[in-house]
Formats: structure tokens, sequence, C-alpha cells
């Protein structure tokens, strides 16, 4: 448990500096309130509209640990939607559009899986070419249109309120506690990472890294779907032009402010939770402060920069090393230079 | 003195690697440091050329302090190093690796034709006639380590320091490297030696400096020192017993395991090999001959193109490295630091990891039943780690070979193959290894030991085969197996040829 | 002859072959004229595409390119309009600019130890905002130079044009060669690629190299802006989005591998050309709708690679056998 | 040849089919090339047809600038350019036409209808902006403010992008409600274009407020889905921008051929306003099939 959070904490600091920061332009940020029976409030802005994020960091994280990437998850989003609009649009019910979608974004990962493990195509590649290539499928389904529907049901899932919370926010919440517990409880966790740190060496173990890397590719499709479901949900219409556009930048991002090496290796699912929701902090923050949208990038940029700044290991150490010279001189003795090993 | 340390301090988080070491290298000698695996010779070694930041203590060159903050500076310092695993870069050519950093050039552009004539240059003498212009990673180890050395020769103007040279080195090779150490020992260069062969420290050692736990122990003239008392210093307590020659007689257990007309064209013609219960089967050969080829094709870790595999119930699969350990078999391969270990997870981790493979992610192994094999096998092997979550990465190389040994002897195989498995092992832990491996026979485990020791495979073996330009070439069995006849069997016919190439 | 350039040749074959059906299909495909768009249509992805082999073969990637592209657009359109300076002189001063972006993201990455995928990342939102300040509009560029800039072609055989932009690309590209493979800079980035660790033991200077490798391609990325600016005659903040992706597939088609260490800069020119095919054979088939041709387009990319995969073993297993 | 910026919105896909079909209607037959919202594709793709040798080019260019190049190959090839729906900055000789809206007059329309509606009282404005950097969020904004310039009851009081798309259009909404006191201190919503006003009704309405009576809608466009939202009342106005470019610029290249007239530089196509009033339903009913 202590570990967990030792683990986390550097990411728990940054949110809380971030919704510190944004507060600070928008006073209202932090207020929660009531409106009937649902909560309302930026916070839970925050949790609904970073589920996107979020859903497509679980899958990710998975992905990353094992060194690789997956730049086609907005593609993948684009066609689960749209797949699930099809279906709700020719009256086949949520009852078959929710399993249609979810095969379809098992399918697009089974393909990413088959290129990077059976053709071992370097991941960025393999998974650009569904990027490109999805958002034309994607299309293909809607004829090119928004493709609008009106089934309430569908509707619910990107923009209802379950027990006051949105449902997007309980959906990722629970993809995240599955997934954890899944990774975790199981060795699934152990033999990723293994497979990150030394593919060849962990083949010699008798990992079988072929089925395990198509899995992790496919529960990132499976969460690209879901991610999907909602943002087709939540407009009530499948956008493939648009929906997850860039998204998967954002996902990796996540990633990457909670701390897993894009390297591979160890991972930790919620450190990219808080990452995701660090991201949305600032995406929300930007909006509600009311700058001109010019400056939105470059807001953006800046905060990102510092925010990985200050996570390095290189400069925490720095900080620590300067911390001990301080206390040597104080002692009277040399001052060693700090330690840096720096493995990376 | 020519290059001094004087209390040099290293802390890793949960180690104190090296405490307070005295460490001083005259001009024109060969000076052995020795100590067990994790004793803190390589970090001593590190701190000494940069490539770790020391935490206290200070470095002489020729009475001047210095601080090489990298080991290019190192370099330039006349420091030239070996360190202990080959640090060459596979994907460049033989020669962009020797002249990397001072390639010559002309017109400001580096000149292929000069490189290649540097390198030439820089390889002659150690008996090496291979092309230059090949990536260094389609060769073996051996010349990877060769090329290594003829670098660090090339580059050391005052000081040369070599980490355990000679571990995957044959004795041709061996009697060479020791040939150019000793010309530039009378050139008056100050060189630093690394090895767990007790023979070749006395062989080329002037003085000796042991280290035990990060603390200098003694150090002494090579010529005052016996085997014994050497020993006793490294490990702090008397070795139970120096395992001698012969292997107790075994009765030949019933075949286990047939391979036939087993092969992979281009890597190891077919050959058969037959396993019987609880024997040891050594195999010899020169450097890059097809052992860990053969190794390899058994394991399913490159597939086999012709032959089977069977045992009394019928055919085995052993087409990828999980069939072959579904099928009873464990490999512990040469090349540990990239075939091997999985450098960023812990101890534990890695001990469980082929057993927790083999049951499928569904059914993970607890942890705290993980944590009791990890912290079983670590007091069975004296694996010196703080503890089971250590990351195995940060362990001494003998002890990260320790405990890829353990991950086999998790999983209980049948037949085991360990190639080079005393590689880069410290004398204790060798006759650890060997014990180890009487036990397991004793058990029941058949074993192929792959070594380039010759009396280690005479200590183990019950049968020796000999390998030959990716063949099988000879089988020596009971008495016929002495380090005469292997080697004799290695050299025969053909055998120059692929020696002098 | 060398295994190492086994990627290279497979990529040159594959680009020759495919050329040669497209031309079964269209004949017109093999005129002058379209070699000539082929090389002035891509010459800012292919100037771009080398300073990203650098930084790729070095097992890094720069994700800003795209954006300092389109910045080096707007500056130039700004500072032309806004100033009297000569283009020469704007050209000049953007290119100190442009490096100096790239050596920071170089520096960040080296001294903070961090992911070179995730600082570009921050450098590509940045280059893209800081273009949005200086303009939302698109500005045209109407100096006289420019326009004879823009002209300046030799005219070849069959009414083809070689540009001065289809020739400053293939000057990049030998300049580019040189670089990585005949420079001491060149044989430290590959030893990066091929392992950092490993490198510094060696004694490569790290720090200083990888700096350097991202000031080039921060360099590459400015030129390739100029040669943009002048092919568009226009500064414009949302333009080349994207574009450091081709980069990259031009890149990886070319051979290079993407985890660093292994590759060729003449693969990339071929990776580019590769690229600017497919998307000339799309236009000239001319009868896909918006969505077939982007599934065409994955699915060329998805083929070129896995030939050139075949390919490669083939050789492979020719040469051990 | 005919160079498509891309399919970025259901206007787009409309052009594409209203193009289509009117080439089809003539007997035309059209090289179609998407530019995946890429002027550099767009460059390379005229290019190609001018190799290919086509008898006409309709191009509907990304973005204004950068053309002269290319327009000048045209024209020494003798192949006749017609613009759509978006103009060029460069000299009129290079194009026979430009067929197009004006893009700050559709900003206008959209603003004198909110200062026709709400007359004196005062009325805060939010507004969702295009692309930003994209010459119809930047016109449409331009014309919105000169309408409203002189009523100083009428203030925009936010302003962010929703990059034309649905999601955004949303999501933006939002954080317009939440800073804008639950959206009890907007009194209408001005979008630059109908996807991201839908998003914004969707956005109101879970609010719990009323599109179109406590908050007036405003956008541009009239694609399908405005008009639905318009018959049930929760939209109130938008301005048409036509997807039928290609009709008159068939026309125009018809005439230029049989008899040589040149026509004008610029065809203006009519930005029309729609309203409540205007049967939206039918509206709906006749528009949707196009493609949208
Ligand atoms: N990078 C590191 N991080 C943490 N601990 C380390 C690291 N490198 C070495 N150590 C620890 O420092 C101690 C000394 O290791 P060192 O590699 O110097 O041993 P050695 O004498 O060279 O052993 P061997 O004979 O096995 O090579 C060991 O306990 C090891 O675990
Ligand atoms: N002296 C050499 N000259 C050229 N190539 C060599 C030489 N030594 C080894 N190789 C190459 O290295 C590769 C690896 O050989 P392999 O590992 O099978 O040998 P081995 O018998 O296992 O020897 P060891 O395990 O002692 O290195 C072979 O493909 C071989 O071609
Ligand atoms: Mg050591
Ligand atoms: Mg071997």
């Amino acid at each position: 448990m202590t570990a967990l959070l030792r683990r986390i904490a550097p990411q728990l600091l940054t949110l809380l500096a971030v919704l510190v920061l944004v507060t600070v332009f928008f006073p209202g940020f932090l207020s929660v309130g009531f409106s009937g029976d649902r909560l309302v409030g930026s916070p839970i802005d925050v949790l609904k509209r970073g589920a996107p994020v979020a859903l497509l960091a679980i899958g990710m994280t998975l992905v990353i640990a094992t060194r690789g990437i997956d730049l086609s998850v907005g593609a993948v989003m684009a066609i689960c939607g749209a797949v699930a609009a099809a279906a709700v649009d020719r009256g086949w019910g949520l009852g078959a559009a929710i399993p249609l979608a979810l095969g379809a974004g098992l399918l697009c990962g089974l393909w990413n899986g088959f290129l990077v493990a059976v053709l071992r195509i370097q991941p960025i590649v393999a998974t650009l070419i569904l990027m490109v290539a999805g958002r034309g499928i994607a299309q293909l389904v809607t004829a090119g249109q928004i493709l609008t529907f009106s089934d309430e049901g569908f509707a619910f899932l990107g923009s209802g309120t379950f027990l006051g919370l949105p449902v997007p926010a309980w959906a990722w919440i629970l993809a995240g506690i599955v997934a954890g517990l899944v990774v975790r409880r199981t060795a699934l966790g152990l033999l990723i990472e293994s497979v990150g740190v030394n593919l060849r060496a962990s083949r010699l173990a008798g990992v079988d890294s072929t089925v395990l890397l198509v899995t992790v590719y496919m529960i990132s499709g499976l969460c690209a779907a879901v991610a999907g479901l909602i943002v087709t949900g939540d407009i009530r219409g499948a956008d493939a032009n648009n929906a997850g556009l860039w998204l998967e930048l954002d996902a990796i991002l996540a990633v990457a402010i909670g701390g897993t090496s894009l390297l591979g290796g160890r991972f930790s699912i919620l450190a990219s939770l808080i990452g995701a929701m660090i991201i949305q902090s600032i995406n929300t923050g930007i909006l509600l402060a009311g700058f001109p949208p010019e400056f939105n990038l470059v807001i953006k940029a800046v905060l990102v920069l510092m925010i990985l700044m200050l996570q390095s290991p290189r400069l925490s150490d720095a900080a620590r090393g300067l911390a001990t010279r301080r206390r040597r001189t104080d002692e009277g003795a040399a001052a060693p230079r700090a330690v840096k090993e720096a493995p990376r | 003195m020519l290059l001094e340390a004087r209390g040099l301090l290293k802390r890793f988080p949960g180690t104190v690697a090296l405490d307070g070491v005295g460490f001083g290298l005259a001009a024109g000698e060969v000076h052995a440091l020795l100590g067990e695996n994790g004793a803190g010779k390589s970090t001593l070694i590190k701190c000494l050329t940069g490539a770790y930041r020391r935490d206290g203590g200070e470095i002489l060159l020729d009475g001047q302090p210095v601080d090489p903050r990298s080991t290019f500076e190192a370099q330039e310092l006349g420091i030239g190093t070996v360190y202990q695993e080959v640090n060459l870069l596979p994907n460049l050519t033989v020669a962009e690796n020797l002249t990397l950093g001072r390639q010559p050039r002309r017109l400001g552009l580096t000149s292929r034709r000069g490189m290649r004539a540097l390198a030439r240059e820089m390889l002659a003498g150690y008996g090496l006639d291979i092309d230059v212009e090949r990536d260094l990673g389609a060769y073996s180890v051996a010349v990877q380590q060769i090329v290594a050395i003829a670098r660090a020769v090339h580059l050391s103007g005052k000081v040369l320091i070599l980490d355990e040279p000679t571990a995957s080195l044959d004795a041709r090779e061996v009697a060479m490297l020791f040939e150019v150490v000793r010309r530039l020992r009378d050139r008056g260069l100050g060189i630093v030696f690394v090895s767990h062969f007790l023979d070749q420290v006395f062989a080329i050692s002037d003085r000796i400096t042991v280290l035990r736990n990060g603390r200098h122990i003694a150090t002494t003239e090579a010529a005052t020192l016996d085997r014994v008392r050497l020993i006793n210093l490294m490990l702090g307590r008397e070795l139970e017993q120096a395992t001698t020659h012969g292997r107790t007689a075994h009765d030949a257990g019933a075949e286990v395991l047939r391979a036939e007309g087993l092969g992979k064209r281009g890597r190891i013609a077919p050959f058969d090999l037959s396993v019987r219960a609880g024997e040891v089967i050594g195999m010899a050969g020169l450097l890059g001959s097809g052992r860990t080829e053969t190794a390899e094709v058994l394991f399913g870790a490159a597939a086999a193109d012709s032959g089977t595999v069977r045992d009394a119930k019928g055919p085995l699969d052993v087409s990828t490295p999980a069939r072959a350990i579904a099928s009873g078999f464990g490999f512990a391969p040469e090349d540990r630091k990239t075939d091997g270990i999985i450098g960023d997870l812990s101890v534990r981790e890695n001990i469980a990891l082929a057993l927790q493979a083999h049951r499928g992610w569904a059914r993970p192994i607890p942890r705290a039943e993980q944590r009791r094999l990890a912290e079983d096998f670590i007091r069975r092997l004296d694996i010196r780690t703080p503890g089971p979550e250590k990351p195995v990465g940060q362990l001494s190389g003998g002890n990260q070979q320790k405990v890829i040994l353990a991950r086999w002897l998790a999983m209980n195989p049948r037949f085991l193959i360990l190639d080079e498995p005393t590689r880069g092992i410290d004398v204790g832990a060798h006759a650890e290894v060997l014990r180890l491996i009487e036990e397991m026979v004793a058990g029941g485990m058949s074993l192929l030991v792959i070594s380039s020791e010759l009396e280690e495979l005479v200590a183990v073996s019950d049968r020796v085969i000999v390998v030959r330009d990716r063949s099988h070439v000879a089988e020596l069995t009971g008495q016929e197996i002495t380090t005469d006849a292997i080697v004799r069997a290695i050299a025969a016919p053909g055998a120059n040829l692929e020696a002098a190439e | 002859m060398n295994l190492r350039r086994l990627p290279l040749y497979a990529t040159i074959a594959i680009f020759v072959a495919a050329y040669l059906l497209c031309w079964l299909q269209f004949p017109n495909i093999l005129s002058t004229r379209v070699a000539g768009n082929l090389l002035t249509d891509n010459a800012y992805l292919g100037i771009a595409a080398v300073g990203m082999t650098i930084v790729i073969l070095s097992g890094g990637i720069d994700l800003s390119v795209g954006s300092v592209i389109a910045f080096a657009g707007v500056f130039i359109a700004v500072m032309l309009r806004d100033t009297g300076l000569h283009p020469l002189a704007v050209f000049a001063l953007l290119l100190i600019l442009t490096t100096a972006f790239g050596a920071a993201q170089g520096a960040l990455i080296h001294a903070l130890a961090m992911p070179a995928f995730i600082v570009t990342l921050a450098g590509m939102f940045l280059a893209r905002g800081i273009a949005y300040l200086l303009t939302l509009d698109s500005i045209p560029i109407d100096h006289p130079f420019f326009e004879s800039l823009q002209k300046a072609y030799w005219l070849m055989p069959g009414k083809g044009r070689l540009t001065l932009l289809g020739v400053l690309m293939l000057l990049s590209v030998l300049g580019g060669m040189l670089l990585a493979h005949r420079t001491r800079f060149g044989t430290n980035v590959f030893a990066i690629g091929g392992g950092e660790g490993t490198a510094r033991m060696m004694g490569v200077p790290i720090g200083r190299t990888t700096i350097l490798i991202y000031a080039f391609s921060g360099f590459m990325a400015g030129l390739a802006g100029i040669v943009f600016a002048i092919y568009t005659a226009a500064g414009y903040p949302l333009a080349t989005v994207g574009v450091e992706l081709n980069a990259i597939a031009a890149v990886v088609i070319g051979g290079t591998l993407l985890s660093g260490g292994s590759g060729t800069v003449l693969g990339t020119l071929f990776g580019v050309l590769t690229m600017g095919l497919i998307q000339t054979y799309i236009v000239f088939d001319g009868t896909l709708s918006s969505w077939w041709t982007k599934i065409v387009i994955g699915l060329l990319l998805f083929l070129f690679i896995v030939l050139q995969k075949g390919l490669l073993k083939v050789g492979l297993s020719r040469r051990t056998a | 040849g005919f160079s498509q910026i891309g399919s970025e919105s259901g206007w787009r896909a409309a052009e594409t089919t209203v193009t289509n079909q009117e080439a089809e209607a003539r007997g035309i037959q059209l090289q179609f090339s998407d530019a995946q919202q890429k002027q550099e594709n767009q460059i390379a793709a005229v290019r190609s047809f001018i190799a290919q040798g086509v008898d006409a080019i309709l191009l509907a260019p990304v973005v204004a600038t950068g053309w002269d190049a290319v327009l000048e190959e045209a024209k020494e090839a003798e192949i006749p350019v017609v613009l759509l729906d978006r103009m060029v900055d460069s000299d009129p000789s290079l194009y026979l036409t430009a067929v197009g809206s004006d893009l700050v007059h559709e900003g206008e329309v959209a603003g004198q209808w909110l200062v026709d509606h709400v007359a004196d009282q005062p009325c805060r404005v939010v507004e969702l902006q295009g692309t930003t950097g994209s010459s119809p969020a930047i016109d449409r904004k331009t014309g919105f403010e000169n309408a409203i310039k002189g009523h100083d009851n009428i203030e925009i009081v936010r302003s962010q992008t929703g990059n034309f798309t649905r999601a955004e259009g949303k999501t933006v909404m939002e954080s317009f409600l939440q800073a804008e006191n639950g959206g009890a201190d907007i009194c209408a919503l001005y979008a630059h274009n109908d996807d991201m006003a839908v998003g914004a009704i969707q956005a109101i309405k879970e609010a719990g407020l009323k599109p179109g009576e406590d908050i007036l809608v405003v956008s541009i466009d009239a694609v399908p889905d405005i008009f639905q939202a318009m018959a049930a009342g929760e939209a109130n106005a938008t301005v048409e921008l036509t997807p039928n470019m290609a009709g008159p610029a068939f026309d125009a290249l018809k005439a230029y051929w049989d008899n040589g007239t040149e026509p004008p530089k610029f065809i203006q196509t009519e930005s029309k306003l729609y309203t409540q009033a205007d049967d939206p339903q039918a509206e709906y009913d006749r528009r949707k099939d196009l493609g949208y």
C-alpha cells in the first residue's frame, strides 16, 4: 500500500498543483453542487470529459509497458462509434450495437497485434497504418456524414448520470479497476513487464510473447471502443472525422505523466489515470479561464513541460544532491557532486 | 604510483558498494583485482574511469588529482578500459567500433579506407582475421571481447583496465591476450586485471589486491601468495573442498530423450543426441563451432528445420521455447545480459518468471509463494542481494548468473541446458554451481553443459560431445574424458583451418 | 554486398517496381513532368525527413517538425510583412531560431532524461502555439525575391521542371548522407542509437551529441519551412499538420529502424518518393472517395512495409545459406 | 479534375455529393482528389491533373494563399480553373472564376438576425469559433462583430474554439455554462457552424436549460440536423451555405467553352437566413439525403 502511494505521489502532487493553479485563474473551479439528483461542477466535468483519454490511457499503458505504442486508438474510437451508430440507426438496438462496437475494437486490436507480434513491424508504423486507414473505414461506415441517432439508451452512455456521477466517469473508473485487478491479480502484469524489458530473454524463459502482445493491443482496442461509444453517445451522433482526433497523443502524454517509461517495463495504470485527469484539468482549466483560443496550445505546452520537468528523475536527483551537499558543507566536509547514475 | 585511489566511497540504494577503498597501480605492472561476485571490483573500476560518480574519496593520476566525469574524459587521460559486459555496439562495424571517436579523417570526412587500415592495425597481434567492415553483432561474444580489448589497448596511453576480459575466451586467445598485456607492461603501462580464473591471475599478475564486501582486504605480491590463501582472503573463510577431477561413475539411467537428425540449415548440421536420466553431457568446441546453436535448436530458440525430438512416450514439440519448456526442457543462455535477465524486474520476479510463464497468466503464483521461492534460492545459491525485491540488473554479474540458474532450478526440468554456466562466477560460487549440478543430477535431472573450461567439463561430464565446424564430430565417454583427449578431438584435421580463420 | 544496405536495396527495388506498375496503368506517370513534380511537391517533406532520419538513427523521435514548418512559414511571412528585412536575412534569423529550438529540446531530453517523444510532443504544441500567436490568418508573401525563387527551375526534356526546391531537397539528402555516414558525429549518432549506455561507456559525448542531433533536426525543419514558404508563397499557422508522421513513415519505409542505430539517409529519400508516389497514384486514379483515399493510403503503406520485410527476409536467408 | 479539401464536415461531404450529382447530370467525367485538409496535397493534386491533361479543374482551396505557382502552371497548360467556395489571394487572371459565398457576409447575416431579434434587450453572447486560424472562423467572427457593432446591448462575453466539431462544441459549451453562472447569464450562442451548435444544444439541454428559449442559438451552414433542432424549437436561426457550388461552376465553364463567355470573377451564392418560421421540418426532409 505504501509502495503504491509512493509510486503515485508525484502524480498526485502534480494534480493538486494543477488544480490549485486553475482555481487561481477561475475561483469557482472546485465547487461541486447538486442539481437535482446529480452532482455538477467543474471537478465532475473533469471526471466526465477526461473519460476518453483515461480509457485510452488504460490500454495505452499496457501497450507502452510492452515497449510498444498505439497511434491508432483515435481512429479506432471513430470506427467503433460509427459501427455502433450505424447499428442503432438500422434499428438493431443497443443490444447489438454495443457488442458490435466492442467487437470492432477487438478486431482492430487484433490487427495491430498481428502486425506487431507476428509480422514484427515496429509498433509506431504498424499502428500508423490503422491510424490513417481507420478514419477512412469509419467514414465508409457513416458514408462521410455525421450519423445522428435518437436512441436514448445510447445517449445515456455518453451523457447520462448514474448515482449522481456521469456515466463516462463510471466507465473509466470501472474499467480502471477491472484492468488493474486483471493485471495485478493475475500474472499478466508480470509477463507484460517482462516482455517490455527484455523480449528475447522473456521468450527464452517461455513467455508466449506473441499471444501477450496481441492481447495487449486487443485490450487497447477494447478501451478505444468503449471511449468511442462514450463520445458517440455524448453527441448523439458518430462523427467519423473528428471522434478521437489526436486523442492518441493525449493518451500517450497521460501515460508519460503517469511515470511509465516509454521504453517499456514497469507500469502503473492508476498513475496513468491520474495523468489523464491532470491533462483534463488543464484542458478544462484553459476553457474556463477565458483566454483567447490562440493561447490554448502555448499554455498547454508550457504546463506539460513544467510538469515533466518537475517529475524528471534527474531533477529530483539533483535536488536531493543539492540538499545533501548543503548538509555536507554545513558539516564542514568537502562537497562531493550529486550522485548521477541516471539509468535510462 | 601511476594511478591511485584513496578512500573511495560509492553507495547504491541499499548497498555500500565501495567503503573507503584504496588502490594503487604502479607503472609497468599487472595488478590483479580479485574478490567474490559483488565484492565491488567493477564498481571500483567504474568509479576510476568516470562511468560512475563516486560519493567520496580521491583519484590521483601521476600524483595529480584527477576527476574524470565521463569515460570520455578518462580516455583523454590515457585510461583505456574493457568493462565487464562487452561494451561495444553490435550495430556498428568492427572498424567503427574500434575507431569510434578517433576515426581518421580526410577533408573533414571520416575515411573508410583509413578506418579499415587503422582497425586492421589495431587487431594485428590478436590472431583475428575478420572482415572489419561487417557489423560487430555478426560475430560471437569472443570476437567481440577481443575487439573490445583491442580498442581499450589502443586508447590506453598510461593505464589499461580489463574487467573479466577472458570470461568467454578459450586458451589460445587467452595466451594471445597475455602476450599483448606483457608487451604493454614492458612498455611501462599500468594494467588492472580482473578475473575469476585464478590460474590466469597467477600466470600474469605482479601484484594482487583483494576486495571483499566493498572493502579493501589486502594487497600483496603475487609471488608470495598461494592459491589457498588467496581463496581464503577472497571468501573470508575456507573453501570447503576444492572440487577435484573425476566424476563418480554413474549407473547410466534409461534413455529419457532422443533427438534425431535435428538441425538447421546454415546454423548446425543435423545431429543425433540421446539423453539418459541423471546424465551430464558436456559439450566442447572452439568459439563459434556451433555449441550454442545446438542448444538453441534443442530448445526451440532457433526452430529446427529438420529432425525430431521424442521421449519414451512419443514425439515432443520443441519448436518454440515455451513448447520446449512444456516438454520439460530448460535453457540458461550464454549471454545473460541480452538473453537471460530481465534487468528492471526484481530478483523475485526473475526467478519466478519461467515457472509463471509455464503456468499461464491466469494462474498467478501468489506473491508470498514467489517470495519464499526467491528467498530459498537466494540462500541456497548464496546470491548476494539486499533482498528479493532488488532489480536484478543492479546485481553484480556473477549474481545475475545465479539468478538465472535459480529460475531454471525452480522449474525442475527433466533436461536442462547450461550454456557457459560458470562464466563470470567467482571461485566460491563456481564450486557451488558444480555442487548444484551434482545435486540436480542426483535428483534425476539430465544436463547438457556447454563450457569453454575443459577442466570443468572433465569434472562434471559423463559424456563429452565435441563440436567443430557446425557439426558434432566426436563423442568421448567414461575414461576417455580428459582435457588432452578433448583438445585433440577439437583440433583434429580441419580444425586448424577454423582456428586460423 | 553489405548486409546493412539490404533494407536500402529493398526500398529502392520496391519503389522502382511500384513506379513501373503505376506506369503500366497510367503511362503518363513516367513523364519527366511527374518526376519533377514528385521532387518539388515533396521537397519540404524530404528535407524534414533527413533531419528526422538522424534523430531516429539516434533512437529518438522528433514530433515537432510539422509545427516548426508551420511556424517557419508564419515567421517568414510576418517578418517580410512587418519589417524591411531581406528574405535572406529572415531565413538566417529563422534558421537560428529553429536550430536553437531543436537544441533546447535536445538539452531537455538529455539533461532531464525525459523521453524524446514527450519533449518533442510539447515542442509540437509550443511551436504551433507560437505560430498562432504571431498570426491567425494565412499571410501571403509577395516579395519579388520569393517569386524568383519559386520560379527557379530547369526545364527537363519532356517539359518536366527540376525546381530549385527539388534540387535543394536532393542537396539536403546528400548533406545528410555525408553527415550520417561520413563524419564522427554521424557515427556517434549510430552509436547512441545502438545503445546509449554502451555508447557512453565507449566515450561518446552523449549530451553534446544529443543536443546537436535535435538542433540539426530543428535546422532541417526550419529549412523545410523555408521551402514550404517558397512553395506556397504564404505563411499559415494551420499548415503541415501531421507532417511529422509522414516524415516518420518515410524514414521507416526507407529502411531505418525506429529503435535506432540502423538505417540510411538515402533510404529516406526513397521513402519520401514512395509516399509521394502513393499520393500521385491516388490522384491519377481519381475515383476514390475521401474515405477510400485514406484506406488505400493505409493499405499501400502496409503493402510496402510487408514487401520490404519479405525482401529483407529473403535476402538474409540467401546470405546465411 | 476536382480537388476537394477533404471530408472534415458534413457540409463538405454534401458538397462532394452534390458536385458529383451535378457532373453526372451534365455528363461530365469527374476526376476526384481528396486532400485530407492539406494544401500540399492539393497542390500536388492540381499538378498531376495538369500532367494528366484534364479539361478543367475545380479547386476548393483549403487556404487562400500560396496558389500562384500552380495556377500559373495551369494557365500555361491552358486549363481553366474554377475556385469553389473559398477564394485565393492570387491574381484573378489566373483563374476563370470563383463560385462561393461571402464568409464575412454570412457572419453579418447571423449577427443581424440577433440584433433584430433581441432589439434593445441586453444580451450576453457566447461564441463557438471554428478551427483556430481557418478562414471561415476568422471571417465569420469578423462578420458577426460587424453586425453587432454599435449595438451596445449585445456583447460577446466568451469565445473559444470548438474546432467545427460537435463534440468540442458540446465540451466548450459546457464550460461556458459552468463559467457563466450555470448558463443563467448567457442570452445567446453564436456558433461558426451548425455542428458545433448541435453539440452545444445538447450541452444546454443537459444543463437543464431550454435552448432556443433560455439561450438563443444562431449558427451558419444550414445542415439538416440544425433544421431538426429548429423544428423542435431548440435552435433559432441558421445561415445557408449552399453545397451546390459546382452547378454554377459547370454552367460558367459550359458558357466559356461554347462561346467564350468570360464569366464574372466572382459568382456569389446566396447566404439565405432560415429561422423557425421557415418550416424547418420540410427543409430537413429536403436535405437529409444530400450526403451531409
Ligand atoms: N547500478 C547499480 N545499482 C545498484 N547497485 C549496484 C549497481 N551496480 C552494482 N551494484 C551493487 O554493488 C555491489 C558491487 O558490485 P560489482 O559489480 O562492483 O561487483 P563485482 O565485484 O564486479 O562482482 P562480479 O565478480 O560478479 O562482477 C553489488 O552488491 C551490486 O549489487
Ligand atoms: N573466429 C570467428 N570468426 C568468425 N566468426 C565467428 C568466429 N567465432 C564465432 N563466430 C560466429 O559467431 C557466431 C556464434 O557462434 P556460436 O555461438 O554458435 O558458437 P559457440 O560454439 O557456441 O561458441 P561460444 O559459445 O563459445 O561463443 C557464429 O555464427 C559464428 O559464425
Ligand atoms: Mg564485476
Ligand atoms: Mg556459445
